[in-house]
């Protein structure tokens, strides 16, 4: 499941939805991505995220489709939001579930690298001063 | 056809979009001629090959051929997560 | 943090507390176990989890301060539960923090790794006609 | 010296833990002999080398010398997770 939303989001909420749909999950594993304070040496006031919407959902299916391919996964849950985020907001959320554990570990990791990669959003970063459109490394 | 422009590639072309009526261009590097023309400030970013093409929400190589009815979409290298 | 109880646990509440004493937190990593419906062939009803609850402690600090000497992490939390549990009930929560994802991700498997090899719990899981105890894969 | 058994071990001992007060074993090789003796079911599992010992909470190499103030355990394989 796919969620591209501004609102934030209860962890135990959105993964026990997911986890009471099958009794042969016996593993889950997780990522949660925050606004830090400080970054590039400067204290972050908060970010605006933007996303190109359409392709964002065709390129997250494409790398959940991957990792159903890859491991052996019960389910899968990417969350991710946009709009204005403040410092400790939640900004992500990739969760796979799997029978054993290493399947949901390398799935989520595996994940979570190519929506770094490839997921069209874009965090725009604003400091007390100035503001600036980060890009993430390779 | 209509080109969607995302982060700050949208403070050099100053909208959100383009939409080309007639004589659209037919290859990405068509287009890359056609909007250096409109935003000469596109052009050192081009030169660069920072940023990143989609057709259609998906990313593309640049010998496909481009169909007036396709949503071409450009921008930076993208930060999410 | 290491929590060893018969209680249940809520994921946002327990993850919550430890990021809000961190604003440098960018990433989160973590690992739930269930007990599944079905194991060894046969239906679960439910698991009765034994520890030795000093040596689990011990045991699960040295595994925690070896994966903070391994990554650069801001802080870790441990959760295992004993007692009777039931099919569909968490069992174990492995929770690692930092400022980025690689670490998180490393230091997280690599307890789980070791807390399923060294950490002294026996699950008797019972069936419908019988129980069985378990012992972890190599 | 006390002696603590875990998971089904104690299935075998029936008990919880065995405490020693005189001549207890100096070595886990010698502790071995001691329980064979008072629990001969043991015995096959001491040879397929399938237990664990722990001396104060933590696990141990053979030859450590055993004091009579030292908390031992006996556990199969562990399971948690």
């Amino acid at each position: 499941m796919i969620k591209i939303q501004k609102k934030n989001f209860n962890l135990e909420e959105e993964i026990d939805k997911i986890k009471n749909k099958h009794s042969d999950i016996g593993a889950q594993t997780s990522f949660v991505g925050y606004v830090r304070d400080l970054n590039n040496n400067k204290d972050v006031k908060y970010l605006n995220l933007e996303v190109y919407e359409e392709m964002a959902f065709k390129e997250l299916s494409k790398i959940e489709n991957n990792a159903l391919k890859k491991w052996s996964l019960i389910d899968t849950l990417i969350i991710h939001r946009y709009g204005k985020l403040n410092v400790n907001e939640k900004i992500v959320l990739v969760s796979c579930f799997s029978q054993h554990r290493k399947d949901s570990f390398n799935a989520c990791e595996f994940i979570m690298d190519y929506l770094k990669k490839d997921a069209p959003f874009w965090k725009n970063e604003f400091y007390y001063k100035d503001d600036e459109w980060l890009e993430n490394s390779k | 056809m209509r080109i969607r422009y995302f982060a700050w590639i949208k403070d050099i072309t100053n909208k959100d979009d383009d939409v080309i009526d007639i004589n659209h261009p037919k290859t990405i590097q068509e287009l890359k001629k056609y909007l250096e023309n409109l935003y000469p400030d596109l052009r050192k970013h081009f030169l660069h090959d920072v940023l990143r093409f989609a057709v259609n929400q998906e990313y593309v190589s640049e010998n496909l051929s481009l169909k007036p009815i396709d949503e071409i979409a450009i921008f930076p290298p993208v930060s999410g997560g």
